[in-house]
């Protein structure tokens, strides 16, 4: 039987003890009318031969195309070392360090993990990890009413420059608490957050303001003036920042006059695979005044019994297994192990390495940008796009796609769907992996199909 | 004898960190240049604690660093609500093929039958052993799935304008997710009570429904590690009055294959793949809390799932779940963790899975009537155990003062991870105790001789308890000051 | 404080092994059918020690067991000879991608041109580094390498028709593979004096040598340590009595990109690839000895070395190199550990390459300044040290009694691997001691702190050092026993 | 600079210490004219990402055929756990286990292994590996001189059944010491050694007779006879089988009356991948009045000075590190990690799962040559072989190889070069890896062309 170390002999010796004659007996507190049957719609047993195969097979059929897709997610190089490293047993098969002697491994590493994040978000204090960045943005909100205890009216301003289906998910996870949201538009010229919309709501009781850096369109907001308009609005200013780029620019923790109040975002581009979407983690910073509404777990330094340094799981009080309905959050299991792979990649990139990262893509996107240009077409013209753009293109986005994926190309994303505003455009990302001849070939292959 | 301290043994990685210092290979080779980008855009202060390291170091830090945990492939962890089973080798490195890790979440469809086809056929698989009629695989946990579970409970209340409910039932028993979770959908939350034999006081249940309740969360067996026989009464009351049933499927190992939450009249259940179906816990994560629900609350399901239209799979589009609760996160789920499960689920096949429940059922039973010819207190000694079981040390704790927490940490001693203490909160001084299918009959004597060995020292040498453990990297550490004097991030 | 045994740390594979337990996913669900196959040829005795036992049973245990080495992703290890130095992760990822693990060596052309460019690569970076006219990719290891390198001597003086070269001459300082490959190859060994400082002794040379003489094998840095600077006079001396040199690259690691050992004026020499590029040892192979020759003994290298013709690359056929002394092995070496050399040395590059010398020379020489100073007594205080260096503790030897075994044993403690005890064999209580580039100064401080306070032990408390090791799982073994009373193999 | 974590602070204050100005200084015993240039033919070095980019391509080229090659090398399922486990850091990157008391670890897994290993072969001695299944057969033979001392004559029979490159490699590796090789012709009928050419030797001075096991042809030779013609002989008879399959057949240490002397092998197929050939293992197990003149290292149990047991290593005075010139061989590094692999590649698979393995070749095996047959084929009709046939062509075998080579299959080994007897054939090589829809597209694919 599949992982099970049982003997014939073992289970007659367990089954004598117990005392009962067969192991369907342990199962008679089940009322006899509700017994399963077979389950038929399972197929058979596979061994690990056959399994592999089929899943080679399945791998095959998606391939390696060149990917020139973000929108959320980024291809960067992650070193061999980080996950072999963190597919080490001891990580990747303990649970949650409850048991603080028995997990040292684990909650150290989270304690550098959050002297990282803080290091690069410029922030107070850390916590071990959200789910994704777009939940994490919907407990950032959550949190945000729960410390603004000054307003009243539960109202959360929205750029609709932030990623779409970030808004969608805090409207899923808000509003059952009867949040209100609101969205600020943007310029279509810049793709930056228009001030003019935003004015509209000053004055008015919001409780926070969410502020993507680099917003949904690789286009750096005035995340300055942006954090001040909270400030002096008594809004509580919420974050929104992919922290591979922190490494080169402004950190949250020094936006506006006091800095953001709780830095939020999406923390796969420092060490997890692009994985079909996951698992990902949600990294949540905040100011040490608003530690004990942060949700998610945290790690402190203390000592033990012969007063040697260690690490225990701390600030319980505000987590569900002690405050059940008063804890700041339902969650429990968070993103541990790939928390575990991104501290190992930070610490092999250092500041140097991740900046490097960050200014080749950057220097990558302009570039593609350039060549574009060259051939006549006319990407969104902003300077302030960090790794990714909008092209807008004269033929129907998905067909784009659809003939450059027969080159073996992700072309990018089609932003048409969730901006109608943007007629037929693609959202174009480049990374660092990307070689100039790469790029070369990204143009060819679009201008070809393109001048049919 | 002496044990002369190793300087690098206990360094944070930072303490390796020098100024120019770097693991050189691992990043571009070209200058930093970013030409253009305002200067107000730039960062000016430092990373001082991003570390400069060697990339040697970086291996030999985290290398020794992950020694220091306790784990299924290094120890029996016999943790209860935790399922802390064997999570197999080849379900890690299928998920880690490649062409797995390199796809884009939204590849377009001609780089998506591979990995899309697995997310089908796995909804299926859960389709089947849950007996359920729809399966969204996207929540990121057990908890998430609750969020799932009772936000579609609502959207189905919403939606028959059935607007004065405002209570969902939690018994005493429930995991902490529970009552949190229906906080954070605007519930109040009701608690029930247990009755003595492990299950819901049907009376306490009947006196708490009516036209305010909106659905109560369950699991069974419970986190009592008992079933719950009048299941099928409980669903009909809560039923009559308007209610729905929620299954907190965390605990789906014990009845895999012998019951089907659908069976039992459940609307919507959650299920932990980081438990039941295999995928690693990581030290904390990822999980998936994929979620099942009945036919009458389809349209409510959290998107995307995944479709298949003429022998194309492809992820839903929202306006095909115009009812759904919504997106729970940015894309479809924990993918990396969902393809483990998949694996795992193919592996055992129909015929693995409901051996499942039997050797989870049949380790439980013989430890739990191994423990108490031993001399300890269960906590249910009438009930059956299903997949685990509750030690109660009420009874050491007064005579020997040694606690829950005592036994605990000497267990480590012993090579033998602690099970769940003070869980459930309802049972004094209690141990969870969940051994799993996976641990065989010897290692499971082997940590009764260890409970035995641990009660006599409680009889004869209390300080053994009290000072444990004795052999780890540390001894029993000082929570409170922990919590007092917050040291959370490293300062140089 | 007490630490209890766990029963489950110290067994044997064997000890979790009961009849009929399996780890059922690993092998064909299909039941044995031998069909046809004669009785005689079955096997009746049954396999009592292939252990029966579960998946997760195998995996706890060699996790456990590999929790039991020191290693470098671990522990400073400054093993003289051996170059312990960082193995690249990525250089293991790659060579074990899906494409690279599953060619067959003999695999068409079509399925080829990807592993077989990258061997051609390689064998032209290794003719760069080291000056020489061909190489052969097809040894083991470094000894294999000598044995190629040796016999090619002897097809070279037989093509020649010089039969009476019967003798090969080693300097006593040499390792022992040097003289055991000799004698394989039907030598007979003559061995000459190390003067004082380490070199070779010129006269004793120069009266070793003569028509009798086949070649000499040499390696410089020799393995005391330093560089022979008559090297080119030696090898004169030995040319001009139709002897040929043979250079035995294990030491390369000190010179890489500042010497080339054909520029010496050697005919032939081996590399230890798992040495000087980084392959990874794996607690005592696989390794690899490329061999590279001079143009004379082109004609003779082992086949098959990898060539390109049209833009092809392809394995050469023995008729393509009719006077090769032929097949060391089955097929072409130890492909998956080229591949690993392969991937290092692109990521070293050219530049990397000389700094690899650099620094494992500013380290050997720091650090050996540091022990100086520190009162240790060096072999030649008046040398440079190469990549390495020897202390010996003579002195403390006889002083306190202090050998170089219990210095070895107590560095155990302090977290450091040992050097190289008591080799070569001309240095009394000697350490070979060799940092290797990848560690870094603080690394290299705190082994020095370590020499001295055990240093200070030695003079205050020898116990210390006559019972060490002290923190490991096992203290200071009884080899006595183990070669009298040999068990060397378990019964039930 | 790669790999290198030396700051320049530390440089400066390193070489304050030595007392030199630079680096180069350290150098300044090596004679100017000798040093070396600038190494213009390597090229620049890459980053990580680079370097893994052209692998991926690289391996890309290959690809993954469908592989019917045997001949010395098998393709087995081999489980994720065990190349998981033995590329730990702490198996892969430690030394040779000179200092026992930190090497725990890998010595106990070789005391396992030789265990294992003789259990195999039903021998009473293993060592811990050699370099492969070929040069081990040729430590054999320089074994088998030194254990026969009654024999004057140096002269070894290598039946022409033996895998022709283990021939060319006992004659390499044992000629230099001046040993005689005569081969013994096999029937072209069975593909067996011919009793009647071995008849020739008999009452000669035989030092020692190789038995392959099974042999290259695939074919199982009539082992117990050959061994008894070697004891008849006072010849030491050393096997070459295939240690998977003895899970199956009868062990050498069960042949003729006493056993075989020396058992030999190449261990690749418990664990290792094809992996272009390399690193395999040799193993070699000997009895016990042998252990004194095998090469290789030997692990022992003993005792510690707390009376605890371990292990370490033992007998080393056979070992040139120790005796020198007197070493009863030169090998110092073996294939350790390859080791590590079958170790817990045997433990996986135990008896029952080797057997099954095994098992399923065969049946594999047969099943296609009833296949072939029913397409009008005739592959050497010899119901004793195992796993690998001769399948005869009357089209160049290498024309097929090609052909097939274009649908994707790697169809056989070339037999023609080796044995020109076989004049147009293929070695046909069959494992548990194939289903039998890969048994019928190879059957399609190759009628489908040698009908063209
Ligand atoms: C009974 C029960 N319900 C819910 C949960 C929450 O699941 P997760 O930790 O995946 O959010 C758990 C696990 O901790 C549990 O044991
Ligand atoms: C100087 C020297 N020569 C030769 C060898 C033999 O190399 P190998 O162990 O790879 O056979 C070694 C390594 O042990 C060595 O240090």
């Amino acid at each position: 039987m599949p992982f099970i170390p049982h003997t014939e002999t073992d289970i007659q010796a367990m089954l004598a003890t117990i005392g009962v004659a067969d192991i369907d007996d342990l199962f008679d507190e089940i009322p006899e009318n509700l017994r399963a049957g077979e389950m038929h719609d399972i197929p058979t047993m596979m061994s690990e031969m056959d399994i592999s195969r089929l899943m080679m097979q399945r791998a095959h059929l998606d391939g390696l195309p060149l990917n020139f897709i973000g929108a959320g997610a980024y291809e960067h190089h992650i070193p061999a070392a980080v996950w072999q490293l963190t597919t080490r047993g001891e990580f990747y098969s303990a649970y949650t360090p409850y048991q603080a002697e028995a997990s040292q491994g684990t909650l150290q590493l989270i304690y550098e993990f959050q002297t990282m994040m803080t290091d690069l978000t410029a922030m107070d204090a850390s916590n071990a990890s959200l789910y994704d960045g777009a939940s994490a943005t919907a407990e950032a909100v959550l949190m945000a009413i729960r410390v603004n205890r000054k307003s009243k009216s539960r109202h959360i301003l929205l750029p609709k420059s932030l990623n779409p289906v970030y808004r969608k998910t805090i409207r899923a996870i808000c509003e059952p608490q009867g949040i209100k949201l609101s969205e600020i538009s943007f310029s279509q010229q810049t793709g930056k957050t228009d001030f003019s919309a935003l004015a509209e709501y000053s004055k008015q009781d919001i409780t926070a303001l969410v502020i993507p850096q680099i917003n949904f369109f690789g286009v750096i907001e005035e995340f300055d003036e942006l954090t001040q308009w909270a400030e002096d609005n008594g809004s509580i200013a919420i974050s929104v920042a992919n922290p591979l780029l922190l490494s080169v620019m402004k950190p949250p923790g020094e936006w506006g006059r006091q800095g953001i109040d709780i830095a939020v975002g999406e923390g796969q581009p420092l060490g997890a695979p692009l994985s079909s979407g996951g698992p990902y983690y949600g990294y949540m910073c905040c100011k040490k005044k608003h530690i004990r509404q942060m949700p998610g777990r945290i790690v402190g330094r203390t000592t033990d019994a012969d007063g040697k340094q260690g690490f225990v799981l701390t600030l319980q009080a505000r987590e569900q297994h002690i405050r059940r309905s008063k804890a700041t959050s339902n969650i429990c299991t968070n993103q541990g192990l790939v928390v575990t792979a991104s501290t190992i990649h930070m610490s092999l990139l250092g500041e140097e390495g991740l900046a490097r990262v960050a200014s080749q893509c950057y220097k990558n996107t302009h570039l593609l940008q350039e060549k574009l240009i060259a051939c006549g077409l006319t990407p969104l013209q902003s300077g302030d796009c960090f790794h990714e753009f909008i092209l807008p293109l004269d033929k129907p986005a998905n067909e784009v796609i659809d003939a450059m994926a027969e080159e073996g190309i992700s072309a990018g994303y089609n932003l048409s769907e969730d901006y109608p505003e943007f007629d037929s455009a693609l959202l174009v990302c480049v990374t660092e992996t990307k070689s100039e001849s790469d790029l070369d070939w990204y143009v060819a292959t679009l201008i070809r199909y393109l001048s049919q | 004898m002496s044990k002369p301290s190793n300087s690098m043994n206990d360094k944070l990685i930072f303490e390796h960190s020098r100024q120019n210092r770097r693991a050189y290979s691992q990043a571009p080779f070209e200058e930093i240049d970013l030409g253009e980008l305002p200067i107000r855009f730039r960062r000016k202060s430092s990373l001082k604690h991003l570390p400069a390291t060697s990339e040697m170091q970086v291996v030999r830090h985290y290398t020794r660093l992950s020694q220091k945990n306790f784990s299924i492939d290094t120890e029996f962890y016999p943790l209860g609500s935790c399922t802390m089973k064997y999570n197999p080798r080849a379900c890690n490195s299928l998920a880690m093929l490649p062409q797995m890790l390199a796809r884009h979440p939204y590849a377009p469809e001609q780089f998506s039958q591979g990995f899309l086809s697995c997310m089908y056929e796995l909804q299926q698989m859960l389709h089947s052993v849950t007996g359920m009629h729809g399966v969204s695989l996207t929540p990121m946990a057990g908890a998430q799935g609750e969020f799932a579970g009772v936000a579609m409970i609502q959207a189905y209340h919403r939606a028959n304008n059935d607007t004065a409910r405002t209570e969902i039932i939690v018994p005493d028993a429930a995991h902490g997710t529970n009552p949190a979770t229906a906080i954070m959908c605007g519930y109040k939350v009701k608690e029930i009570r247990t009755n003595r034999n492990g299950d819901v006081d049907i009376e306490a249940l009947k006196a708490a429904v009516g036209p305010q309740t909106a659905g109560i969360m369950l699991t069974n067996p419970s986190t009592l590690g008992v079933f719950e026989k009048k299941i099928k009464e409980i669903a009909d009351i809560v039923h009559q009055v308007g209610g729905l049933l929620y299954y907190d499927g965390a605990n789906l190992n014990a009845i895999l294959g012998k019951v089907r939450p659908g069976d039992m009249g459940f609307d919507v259940i959650h299920l932990n793949l980081h438990k039941t179906f295999s995928t690693p816990h990581g030290g904390g994560g990822p999980g998936s809390g994929a979620v099942g629900v009945s036919k009458r609350l389809l349209p409510y399901m959290p998107v995307p799932t995944v479709i298949q239209e003429e022998g194309v799979y492809r992820l839903e589009t929202d306006a095909q779940r115009p009812n759904s609760i919504g997106h729970l996160s940015a894309f479809a789920g924990n993918a990396g963790v969902l393809i483990r499960a998949y694996v795992y689920m193919r592996m055992l096949g129909r015929e693995g899975m409901v051996r499942v429940s039997e050797f989870a059922a049949l380790n439980a039973n013989y430890l739990m009537t191994r423990l108490a010819d031993a001399g300890f207190d269960l906590a249910f000694p009438e009930r059956r155990a299903s997949h685990e079981f509750i030690v109660t040390l009420k009874r050491q704790a007064k005579e020997h003062n040694a606690t829950a927490m005592d036994f605990a940490k000497r267990l480590l001693d012993f090579g033998y991870h602690a099970p769940t203490t003070y869980f459930p909160l309802l049972i004094p001084e209690c141990l969870l105790i969940e051994p799993t299918e996976t641990e065989a009959k010897e290692d499971i004597d082997g940590f009764v001789e260890a409970m035995i060995a641990i009660l006599k020292e409680a009889e004869t040498d209390i300080d053994k308890l009290k000072g444990a453990p004795w052999t780890q990297a540390n001894r029993r550490f000082d929570e409170v000051k922990a919590a007092r004097q917050l040291d959370i991030k490293w300062v140089e």
